[in-house]
Parts: C-alpha cells; structure tokens; sequence
C-alpha cells in the first residue's frame, strides 16, 4: 500500500525533510521572539520601534510572499553584504533549505515575540523586585528569574505557534525545498495520481500536529508544576 | 561590626511622584541591634521610604549610608537622581535585606531554592555550603519539612517565613520589612510574628513597616511615625503610645485600637 | 533600485490592480460564507451528544491540522480529477464551473475559514454566561430564538478581536491562490518577478499593499469593536495598554 | 570572475519532461542533465546538478546558488536584462495540444492571429516565453498559469483546459505516451524570436563571461563529435534539436 | 383567573443528581395572590425546587399544574423525564417568571430592551406596545430614568429591579425569586424589597426563596419551610415563625437570627 507508485520513500524523506524544517526553525524562532521581545520591552524608543515595525510588518504579510522575499531577495542581499564585507567576489552558499528556515523563522519570530512579550509581562513584578532587592544584576535577573518562569506563561503561545509552524513548512515547498509538500507535488504530477499523494501527504501533516500538540500539552503540565494547586 | 557606626543612615531623604510629594525628608539614624517599626496612616509614605533605601525607587534627594558606605548617586542630564555605580550599588543591596509584603517567592523554585539563590549567585558561595546555611535558616522559621516545596504548595504564613528565610540567607547588616504580615489570615500572622520577634530579640537590626501595633509596642526599640511624608513622632514605643506628642499621632492612636 | 521601483509599479500597474481586486474578492466572500458555514458547525460543536460533535470535531481537526496549500492542491488537483473523471459531466452545463480553478480555490478558502471561525465560535459560544442563557429558557424562548436573540449577540461581542484576527489571516491565505493558477496580488508579484527579475520591487510593492489592506481592515474592524463593547462593564482602570491583535 | 572553474552547480528544474524532470529515486534526469553532463565532461569540469523551482531560477542564478542553468531557458531579450546566455543548445518550437481534430492556428505566416484562442482556456508554465507570448497578444482570452508543465497537462487530460501550448520537445514526448490517447498536437510548431528567443541557452551571471566561453567551446565540442546527436536520440528520434 | 383554580399546584416532585436525593417528594398549591416563602438551610433544595417548577431542572417525579394546566412530562429510554410538548413548555415557562439571585440580565441589550425582548420575541407583541408596557413597568420599580443604560452600567440594586421589571413584562401568572437579594450589598437589599413588596401588594402569586426573614415574616402569605428534600413545616408566617413544631425550625430559626 505504502508503495505509491514506487514513491513511497520519497514521501517518508519529505517527512524527513519537513521534521528538520520544524526543529532546525525552532531555535531561531525563539531566539528571535526573545530578541523581538526584549526590544519591544526596551527602554530605548529606537528598539521598541524596530521591534513594534518587525512584528507589524511580517504579521501584516502573507507567509508566502515573506518565504517568497527572503529566497528571492535574501539571498541576493547577504550576496552583496559579503562580497561588500570582503571586498572581492565570495561565494555564499545558501541551500534553499536553509533560505526556508531563515524566512520561517523571521516569520514565526515575528508571532514568537507577542508571545513571549506577553510572558514577560505576566511575571509578577514582585518577583523582579525582590531579585533587584537582593543585589542581583539585570543580567542575572533575566537568566535566573524571567527566562526560567517565561516558559510557563509562554509555553501555550509556543504550542499553538509550533502547530503553524509545521504546516507553515509546506509553503517552503513553492521555493523547491523538497518536503512533504513538494514530494508529493512531483508524485501527483509525474505519476498523474494527485488525490492519493496529496492525502498522503495531508495524513502526513495531520500525524505531526497531532503528535506536536501531545508533546507540547505534557511540557505545559511540566511546566506548571510548583505553581498553586488551585 | 563596630558599635560606634550606626547600621543605617538616611538623611534629608526626598522623593515625588509627579507633583506628588511623597517623602518630605527623612532622617533616621538605625543602630545594630535597633528595631524601628514605622506606623503611619495609608498613603502616608512609608512603603515608599522603604523602598527609596534599598533604591527600589530612586529618590530626589537624600544620603543613604549602609554600615557608614554612602550609596554614590549621580544626577542625570533631565536631573532624575541614579545610582553612580551599579557594582556598588549591588554590593549595598546585598547588605539591606527585604520582605515583602506578598512575600515574592519565586515560583519556579523551591523554598530551599529560593533561599540558596542569593548566596549562590549573588555572593559566590559555594552551593553545598549555601544549602548548609539554608537549612539552618529553615530550622529556624520552622520551615525545613517544607524545603523541598514549591511556594505555590504552602500556606501564605508559610511562604512569608519563607520569604524571611531567603532575607536571612545573604546575611544582611539590615532587614527591611514591608507590612509582612498584612497580606495574610488572623490566624496565620500569629507564625510570622514569632518569628520576627524571634530575630529582634538575636539582637538583628530591622525596620518594620506594620500595622501591628502590639509588634510595634512590645518589641521594637524604637517607633517612628509618618505623617503626609514627614516623621511627626520618633522615639521608645513607650514614649510614643503613651505620650504622644503631636495631635495626629493622637488621632491615628485613637483610629488604630 | 528606486528607478526599479518606478519601473515596476508604472509598468506593471494593471497586474497589481488586478491581483489586488482578485485578493479583495476571494477575501470577502471567505469569509462571508466561511462564517455563515461555521454558524451550524460551531452550534453543533457545543452540543452534547457525541454523535452531533463528531462530525464538526472531525472537520475542524483536519481543517486546522494540515496546511491550507496541502488542501488547496488536493481540493484543486486531487478532488478536480476525480470530478473530472466523472462520466458525461464535461458535457454538463455545470462543467464550466467545475472546470474553473476559482470556485475550487474558494471552496477551500470556505471550508478552512469556517474550520477555524467555528473553532473560535465555539469558544464565544461556551463563554455565553449560563444565567443568561438560563433566563432566556425561564421566559419561554424556543433554543432558537436563544440562539438569535441572546448567544450570538453576545457571542459576537466576545469573539470579535480573535475573529478580527482571522480574517486577517484569511486575507494572508488568499496569496496561496497564486499556487493554482488564480493571479491575485501574491501571484501578480510573482508574474512580475518572472518577467523582471526584479524580486525585492515586486515583493515589497505586494507587501505594502497587503500592508494597506490589513491597516484599513483593522481599523474598521475596531470601529465595529468599539461599537459592540458599549455595554461592557464599566472598568475603573483601563488594564494596560490595549494592542490591537491583528496587526 | 572566478579564477578557475573547476566545479560548476547547474540548476535544472525537474518538471519538464523529457527535458527534465526528478525520478522515483529523487534525482534530476533528462535531456538538459545530460547534456550538461556531457558539457561537463567535455570541459573537464565537476558538475553538480540542483533542482529549482522554476521561479526562481534566474534570482537564484544572481544570488549565486548555482552557476548556470540548463533548463530549456529560451534566449529572449528581457531575460537578457538581468543574465546572459550561451549560444543556443537546444531550439525547440513552441506548438498547442488539445484534443484530436481541433485546429488552432495562433501563429500563421508570420503573424499572430488574434482571434485563433477567442472562448478556450489555455494553459500554460508560468514565468515561460511561452505565457508571455499569450499574455502580450491574446488579452481577452482565460489564461491559466501553472508551476509546471506536468499540472498543466494534469488539467488538460482532466479538461479544464482547452489547449495548452509549450516546447514541442516537450509535448511531442508526452503525445507519444499512453497518458495522451486522445490528445495531439493541433497546431504547427511556431518560434518567432521576438517572442521566443533564439532558442534555449545556458543561463549565466553577466560576469561570468569565462564560463560562457567554456561553454560555448564544449557545445561546438559536443556537436562535431556527435555525443550531441546520442543524447538527442535517446529522447526524440524523429526531430534534431540543434537545427532551427 | 378564576379563583378556584389554584395558581400552581406541584404535586409530588422528587429529584435527584446522581446518588443525591435533593427533593423529596414535595407539594405545593399556590393560590392567586399568595406570596410563599421558602426558607431553609443551605444545600436543603430550595433552588432545586424552584428550578424544577419551570424545569430548568428536570424532576424525576411529580407533576406540575399552573392554573390548571398540566405540564406533560414524558419518560426517555434511559429513564429520564422530559417534557413531552417543547411548545406547550415554552408557552407555560412564559406564565412563570423567574427572578435569579445573580439577576442574570443579558448585558448586550439595554434594561429596556432586556424588558421588551420577551413580549416581543417570544409572545409576539408588537414592539411600541411593548415599550409602552415596558415603561410602564420601569416607573413602577424606579428604573424609568436608567431604560437606555447597559445592565453593565448600573448598580446591583438596580440590576435587580430592572429583572423584576423584565419578569413582570410577560405578566406571568406566577412570580418565582431566587434569593433575589442575596448578591446584593446591604445597602442595595432595601431597594428590591421594596419593589417587591409592592408586587405583594398588588397581589402577585409569588413563590419566594429567601433569607430574609423580616421579608418571609411580614410579607408573605405562607412559609414552606424545607429540610433536606422535604416540607418540614408550612403555614402562615405567623404560625411558623412563632410556634415551630419541628425541632429542625427551631434550631433554624435560633441559628438565622
Ligand atoms: N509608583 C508610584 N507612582 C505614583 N505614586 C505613587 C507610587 N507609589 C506610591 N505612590 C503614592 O505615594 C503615596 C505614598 O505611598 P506608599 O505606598 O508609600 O504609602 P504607604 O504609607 O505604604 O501606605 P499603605 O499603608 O497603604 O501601604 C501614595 O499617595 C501613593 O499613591
Ligand atoms: N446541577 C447539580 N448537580 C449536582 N448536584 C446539585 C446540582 N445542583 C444542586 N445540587 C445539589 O443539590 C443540593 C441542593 O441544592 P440547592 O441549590 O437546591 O440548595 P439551596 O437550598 O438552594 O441552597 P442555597 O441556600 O445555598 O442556595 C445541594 O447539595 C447541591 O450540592
Ligand atoms: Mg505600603
Ligand atoms: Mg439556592
Ligand atoms: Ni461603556
């Protein structure tokens, strides 16, 4: 059954690919919904601006057109940037795979950054103050108070973020990166079966947001233990 | 610790919100061992005053001295006051512990956690030593069996004296008190009370924002009373509640009882 | 790369205009019907009897769960062959329509937006007060004059930012059109591109326009926000700054 | 430009049949791979062969991701904007399919006939001379663009397209297959090079003109020693791509 | 309304959750014009009871009759009551207005709008005789200057009155209150009392849960005292009040005053 025209292997890498799409994502869209965060949280206006513009402008674009920028013209840009840099012709490789994680990452940072924005702000107060009041610095007050308590509050945002990040990937697949998505493109064309391939690859993506959403929902119960019982 | 240099001095301390003038310069003068307990009406300032040592808001003017070190301030370009040297700064606060009124536990760890979190990572003391000295800490709020619990598991008296645990564990030259037990039940005030008296009688230097006026009677060495940002009484417990001398403290006597 | 600018919006002016009333149409009637369609499906969500939700909980699942060009190409590629495998229907005066990539497009834009609008319904409707509902039945109301008259006023009230929300991004889908051949604003750009070689120019020029439409989108949906939270409670502090969600 | 070129990446897209297009195992094979290989080995270069999206071919060709592209590209003026092409490889007449017995004659003695497509739905490969062609001189008639020709095929044997036109190479292939009974060519072949260029070259940066050249002199290679004409062969027996 | 004719008369109504036997088998005959009060201890079913008569509860047993008309009740597969007649529920419900402890106004509507919505949506009276009917209503419980504000816009008191007034609006035969002023301050409490009262006056048939004793003593006409699902005691306040005969009414009575 799971032969499909000879394709069926093809269709698992793509599940192969789209799974290394999501975790290699992951990092960069937290990273950057943190940075994202703390500039809109800044006292400096210039970085609550940069940060506030960041998430107006990705939130208001389609995903598509971002992906569609950033492969296009991304790649054109850091290009230039380093032979700018370098001051003579340099190769930068960028697999389109990578291009995909870039513009993912950029899009989902944008939505990462509300979401930990919003956590941040839900830490008690008196919490901070207490840190302050004990001598810690600013810099041990974010690692050792906020970032360990920032999941709790962001975990639920992350989870439903993850959930469209996964099917985000499949837009990855009109820049070639070859993923569930594309797999079965080139399957429902070359084989001329398009409904089997593409619910193939629909159960495929359902399996993942399924087993996303368990593994997510067990990290929220983690991550409220220690908090009141009520 | 020589006697002679008093724990803490505040001089000429000033401090608005706005238009607001909260704190009309304070001067109070703690020596080791002394334990102030500073009543006044609500709005009268005395969180505020609390708050303005420890620079937990910056005040307009004023000297804070901690064991005979000035604070350094500096003042800014839109002529707002800061602390000069944020190293110092962080050094002093160490020195003046303070409890909160709702406790402020950190969630995410455990009491002994909590407790070992400022040595560890503020002090530099090593982490077994640090837990040593916080279980002897736990001991002695009557806390230890609860060590390993998260503060979200424990009654609201028991988080306080947890709170006054984690004050303890950096080994302050002074404990500042903000309404420590305003924020829980009759019944749970009584533990928390005990404590403190407890650690006023070791002979701890300690101010005391509170409510309580028998805590303020029967084991502080001196009370000092806030009126609209001014001290209207300084002076012995028995001085102050039994002759007081100014009309508002009558008045706010009169209220309280 | 100003002068590229120029170039593209000047000569390709019509393509974007195009694109644009295309993406303008798709998203309008989206989200018209996908809301009509998730009234039943949310209403039925809520209900108690397992064999009512079943059918709901199943659609809305595969509907949020899959990526929406997953089902795009399927309703387009996978059901268009199998509908055009039907004998006799290529001489059937419906053929015109079926043939037409436009209603599949549509037709999957309706059924995504009304999986996740019944979802958020769902919600509203499940916030409804109990008493509320409760002092409907005391007075006699029919379960659908309760409906009509009490949960879904109230429901709109509730749900209306989250709602907001989703039509903004119903908006953003509508680029996936581009993928089946429909040329709406994203696909306009991408004919650009492939006559130009211009990427950034015609990106950012859709950009911008999506941009547009999503402030003016935002600030009407807020106006009628305003108008349907007249009767909340009264709140004596204002609970920080209020951020719009949509943009 | 580059010092030496040893290792040159060629992009092909992998949807065009028999040119090119991407096999069970996931790998590029076809006509335009092997012919670049055969280019390759000719020059004594190391090939690697990518696949990428159609779209994109050219905006990756600038942003460096590969180094030309084989991928039946016609030479046309506005392409030449932005990159520079070797000499024809391959030149493959444009031609419509649709159902056996219908006749449309867009292009005749030279001229473009108006009204030859008034009231079908044409298909067609997006970012193509050939939508292009259709776009600039038949404005009233439906148009539908696709990624790629095989989803343009897909739809005409499904019927929601009348004809579609594209590379005969192309459509001559998949005419001889078992997917097409009932479909044919129905119109003659037509290039004219204002619209399709003269014929298909290797796409390459415009500073590359070294690489350009060793192109060239491997394609002159390939044709005198006849590899060209093996290659050809194997995908079409009946027409030589080379000869215009 | 013939006067022989009892208002409602609930015969032997039993009810259940689960395991938990809330109702007892109870009767009761209201006649036109009665006030009733029920009273009793929390958790003794007096909701239940209320809750049943209109069935926004469905009783296990028992019969429901209001002026005369039987609610037709039919029993399900798995055992459960059901009303047989949606129509004829729906059109009974509308004889039997139900005042809610926590008012339950629909706060999209404004308080005139509250009171039209039923005569208009559910009896079909035209929308201007409904307001005219309405403003009437509004005057009698002093509501008449807030009819164009947002239930979330007026205070509890007169939230209360404003459901009064919207219960009254389907001139039902039978007022039923479920402590109507227990969510209410101390303040407010007067307010509807009022109100009510003058419904007494009027000759309202009412069915009234209440804590209010000075309420059940001096205004009603009867007092049905419940204890765990059944009738302990019912007679005039007079009688009840003054010379309980259960022992559970008098340990009642000692513990509520
Ligand atoms: N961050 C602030 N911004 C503006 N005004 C403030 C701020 N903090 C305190 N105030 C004002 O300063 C005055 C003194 O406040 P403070 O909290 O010190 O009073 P308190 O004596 O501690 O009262 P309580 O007994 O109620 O805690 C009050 O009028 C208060 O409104
Ligand atoms: N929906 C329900 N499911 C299960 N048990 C219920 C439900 N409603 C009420 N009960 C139980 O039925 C009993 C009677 O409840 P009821 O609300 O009628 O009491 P009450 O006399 O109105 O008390 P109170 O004065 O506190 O309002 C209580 O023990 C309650 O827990
Ligand atoms: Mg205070
Ligand atoms: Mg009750
Ligand atoms: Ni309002």
């Amino acid at each position: 059954m799971f032969d499909l025209y000879g394709r069926g292997w093809q269709m698992l890498e793509g599940g192969f690919v789209t799974i290394q799409l999501c975790l290699s994502v992951l990092p960069f869209m937290i990273i950057i919904g943190l940075l994202g965060a703390s500039a809109k949280l800044s006292s400096f206006r210039v970085l609550r601006v940069i940060g506030e513009s960041y998430t107006v402008i990705i939130r208001g674009i389609p995903e598509l057109l971002v992906i569609l920028l950033i492969y296009f013209g991304g790649t054109i840009a850091i290009q230039n940037l380093a032979e700018w840099l370098s001051g003579e012709e340099t190769r930068v490789d960028i697999p389109a795979f990578w291009s995909g994680v870039a513009a993912l990452a950029l899009v989902q940072g944008a939505f990462a950054s509300e979401v930990f924005r919003a956590a941040m702000q839900s830490i008690p107060v008196g919490q901070i103050e207490a840190a302050t009041a004990c001598g810690m610095t600013p810099r041990q007050i974010f690692l050792r108070i906020k970032l360990p308590q920032l999941w709790r509050f962001a975990l639920p945002g992350l989870n439903n973020l993850f959930q469209v990040l996964i099917k985000d990937t499949a837009l990855i697949s009109v820049v070639g990166v070859e993923e569930i998505m594309r797999k079965a493109a080139i399957g429902a064309g070359t084989e001329k079966a398009p409904f089997t391939f593409y619910l193939v690859a629909m159960l495929m993506f359902l399996a993942f947001t399924t087993i996303s959403l368990f593994v997510f929902n067990r990290l929220e119960k983690r991550a409220a233990r220690g908090i009141a019982r009520a | 610790m020589s006697k002679n240099i008093p724990a803490l001095q505040v001089e000429g301390m000033f401090k608005s919100f706005g238009d607001h003038e909260v704190l009309k310069g304070i001067d109070l003068t703690a020596n080791t061992g002394d334990v102030i307990s500073i009543i006044g009406s609500s709005g009268s300032g005395k969180s505020t005053f609390l708050r303005c040592i420890n620079l937990l808001e910056t005040p307009n003017a004023g000297n804070v001295l901690v064991h005979g070190e000035l604070i350094r301030m500096r003042t800014l370009k839109d002529g707002s006051q800061d602390a000069a040297d944020k190293k110092q700064l962080q050094r002093i606060r160490t020195k003046l512990a303070m409890v909160f009124q709702s406790f402020n536990l950190w969630s995410h760890l455990t009491i002994l956690e909590n407790v070992i979190e400022a040595p560890v990572h503020v002090l530099g003391i090593p982490k077994k030593e640090a837990i040593e000295r916080a279980d002897a800490l736990l001991h002695k709020v009557g806390m230890y069996e609860r060590r390993d619990y998260y503060p979200g598991h424990v009654s609201g008296g028991q988080q306080q004296r947890a709170a006054i645990a984690r004050a303890l564990a950096i080994e302050p030259e002074v404990l500042l008190f903000d309404e420590p037990t305003s924020a829980l039940d009759p019944e749970l005030v009584g533990e928390v009370l005990r404590v403190m008296t407890d650690l006023a009688e070791e002979g701890r230097t300690m101010l005391v924002v509170t409510h309580e006026m028998g805590f303020a009677k029967g084991v502080s060495s001196h009370v000092m009373y806030l009126h609209q940002g001014c001290v209207e009484e300084f002076g012995a417990p028995k001085e102050v509640f039994e002759n007081p001398k100014s009309d508002r403290m009558k008045q706010f006597l009169q209220r309280d009882f | 790369m100003f002068e590229d600018f120029i170039y593209v919006l000047t000569k390709y002016d019509v393509w974007l205009w195009r694109g644009f009333l295309l993406t303008a149409q798709l998203l309008v009637i989206s989200v018209a019907f996908g809301t009509v369609l998730a009234i039943p499906l949310a209403v039925a969500r809520v209900s108690k009897k397992v064999s009512i939700q079943a059918v709901p909980f199943a659609f809305i699942y595969m509907f949020r769960g899959t990526p929406l060009i997953g089902q795009l190409f399927m309703m387009y590629y996978g059901v268009g062959q199998l509908v055009a495998n039907i004998d006799g229907i290529q001489d059937h005066w419906t053929w015109t329509y079926l043939r037409d990539p436009y209603w599949y497009c549509l037709l999957t834009f309706v059924l995504n937006t009304a999986a996740y609008v019944a979802e958020i319904m769902r919600g509203g409707i499940q916030n409804v007060p109990g008493g509320e509902i409760e002092a409907a039945r005391a007075c006699g109301m029919t379960p659908f004059t309760t409906y009509r008259r009490i949960i879904f006023p109230r429901m709109w009230q509730m749900i209306w930012p989250a709602y907001t929300n989703d039509v903004i991004f119903t908006l953003k889908a509508t680029s996936l059109a581009s993928t089946v051949t429909l040329i709406e604003l994203t696909g306009a750009a991408r004919k650009i591109v492939a006559r130009t070689a211009l990427p950034y120019e015609a990106f950012i020029s859709a950009g911008l326009i999506y941009l547009i439409i999503v402030y003016v989108l935002t600030l009407g949906f807020k106006m009628i926000e305003r108008y349907l939270r007249r009767s909340e409670k009264r709140k004596d502090k204002l609970p920080g700054k209020i951020k719009p969600m949509g943009v | 430009a580059n010092a030496a070129w040893e290792k040159v990446v060629i992009a092909t897209e992998g949807a065009y049949p028999p040119f090119n297009e991407i096999d069970a195992n996931g790998k590029a094979i076809g006509f335009d791979v092997d012919i670049a290989n055969a280019l390759c080995e000719s020059a004594g270069l190391t090939c690697e062969i990518v696949t990428q999206d159609w779209d994109g071919m050219i905006p990756g060709l600038l942003a460096k991701k590969y180094d030309a592209i084989i991928a039946q590209m016609s030479i046309t003026e506005e392409r030449k904007r932005s990159i520079d092409f070797t000499n024809y490889y391959s030149a493959s007449p444009a031609v419509f399919v649709g159902k056996e017995g219908m006749e449309v004659n867009a292009y005749a003695d030279g001229e473009v006939v108006e009204d030859a497509l008034d009231g079908m739905v044409v298909g067609v490969q997006r970012s193509t001379t050939h939508s292009s062609f259709l776009e600039d001189n038949f404005p009233g008639v439906e148009i539908r663009l696709y990624d790629t020709q095989d989803n343009a095929l897909l739809d005409l044997v499904a019927g929601r397209i009348d004809v579609t036109l594209a590379d005969s190479g192309v459509l001559l292939k998949w005419v001889e297959s078992d997917d097409a009974a009932g479909y044919a060519f129905v119109s003659d072949a037509f290039a004219p090079e204002e619209w399709f260029g003269a014929g298909e070259g290797i796409g390459i940066r415009k500073e590359d003109q070294d690489l350009k050249e060793i192109f060239n002199k491997a394609l002159e290679d390939i044709l005198a020693d006849g590899t060209y004409e093996e290659i050809n062969k194997k995908y079409f027996t009946s027409v030589n791509l080379h000869s215009r």
